[in-house]
């Protein structure tokens, strides 16, 4: 198993130019697993939801710091996203389809049903004024087995 | 910036072309073009031709909603065309394509919005 | 000049898989200055370089952690890549075009050349049994002027 | 991974074709895979085409100065074809291309490796 286990971390300013790097960083690690077109399509629009909301709703005011941790085990991938900002109030109220804070930034709130449709599991923990951890788990059906 | 967004008008109907990512950096961009062709045209009815948009996320479909609801109270209409693959995928899943609808190039799709 | 400033920090296992994802990484992060393409060829493979040495050199019988830290400001673009490994004797002697310690592994020497080639400046700190640190600065011509 | 090697036998000559991007993690399958094909034909007459070869770093060079060495103490003849432009710059810079001609094409190539 530890042959196929690997590990990143990124951390970039909360700025929106970074958006499309952390996708293609995060697209360019897993791609060690030979993930489908449509499994990677998938990650990169995860990512690109969670990151994009730690960089507008986390730290709406100012730059902060944006963390994401890869892990691949197996066919498995982890994908942690974190912000130390504003954090979330009502975390279930947030994961609602349709639900956002900031409809005068026309946002869809769509972002957490995107991420859950493209991931087998998210976990969400959140305190107000400490930031926002937004955990993904997705197992690929394109990766060879693993013989070990 | 890895997107690039044009506007024209084609009989009536303004037709705003995209390339590249959509995602929360590049969707200004998008919103002022396009914007800026509705109130030019002085028309409500849009097109969105995104055959060679490799990439969108929930911001896109922020943009293509915030349009929508601004062209329903002026009675216009609006739609889609040529999706590739993943952005379609994200349309169906969010329930867009139950209130807009998609067609497969730009001819057919001005020709239905300029029938009604 | 601080609307053009932009960090990123990248962290992975000292894994051979890994040298294609940090370029990668890196020229998506670098992307956002427009540079040339030969300009974006040449920061991959100095980047290519000090990131296998690391690996290579740096952690030569077993798993660490590799660091890059990337600082975009105005049209400069500043990279640093580390290690915690097993450090250089003699860093003069290492830098020498063709130096190789390690000739069984079919090195050609060349990676400090290179990495001194295709940047404006190349400074190597290292302390045996502690680690290394290249930094690796070039300046891009094709940059958009900064009018601030 | 991001590296295909296929090496076949032309006239004699030993192609190594290479597609993708030859760094340290890739470089082990272009080795074997090359001196298998060198050890098959009991030739040393060994030609790198290398148009579809995307990057190279100095773990390419070490493999090529490899083979280059081997083949030099058989009295045998390398050279590469078609490389792209950052490809022949790192072939340049690092002085391979004084010791080893390079060419426009696979045909040209290994008329001139016959010819010695
Ligand atoms: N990292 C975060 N920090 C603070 N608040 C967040 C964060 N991520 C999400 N939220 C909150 O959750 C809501 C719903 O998020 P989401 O479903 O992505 O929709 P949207 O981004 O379109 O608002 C946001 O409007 C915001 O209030
Ligand atoms: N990160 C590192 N940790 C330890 N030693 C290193 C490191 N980087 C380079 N070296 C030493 O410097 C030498 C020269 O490096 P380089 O010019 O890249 O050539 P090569 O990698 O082909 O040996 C290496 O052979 C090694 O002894």
């Amino acid at each position: 198993m530890s042959a196929r286990r690997n590990y990143m971390r990124l951390e970039f300013a909360s700025r929106s130019e970074n958006e499309s790097f952390a996708r293609v960083a995060v697209a360019a690690f897993v791609a060690q697993l030979d993930p489908t077109v449509e499994e990677l399509a998938e990650i990169k629009t995860a990512v690109s939801e969670a990151v994009t909301n730690a960089i507008i709703h986390g730290y709406p005011d100012g730059e902060g710091l944006v963390a994401v941790t890869c892990t691949l085990d197996g066919d498995t991938v982890e994908i942690v996203v974190e912000d130390r900002g504003c954090g979330i109030e009502d975390v279930e109220l947030a994961r609602r389809p349709m639900y956002t804070s900031r409809p005068d930034l026309e946002r869809s709130g769509m972002g957490f049903t995107i991420m859950e449709s493209f991931s087998d599991r998210v976990d969400v923990i959140s305190r107000p004024g400490e930031g926002t951890r937004v955990r993904m788990v997705k197992r690929l059906q394109s990766s060879a087995p693993t013989f070990d | 910036m890895n997107l690039a967004v044009e506007a024209v008008q084609v009989s009536g109907v303004v037709v705003a072309r995209l390339r590249g990512e959509l995602d929360h950096h590049t969707s200004e961009a998008v919103r002022e073009c396009v914007d800026a062709a509705l109130e030019e045209a002085g028309s409500p009815f849009l097109l969105w031709n995104l055959a060679e948009l490799s990439f969108m996320d929930s911001s896109g479909l922020g943009v293509l909603l915030g349009r929508y609801r601004r062209i329903s109270q002026q009675k216009g209409k609006m739609a889609v065309c040529g999706p590739t693959a993943p952005v379609r995928r994200l349309l169906e899943l969010s329930g867009v394509l139950s209130i807009v609808p998609v067609y497969d190039d730009e001819t057919t799709a001005i020709a239905a919005l300029r029938e009604a």
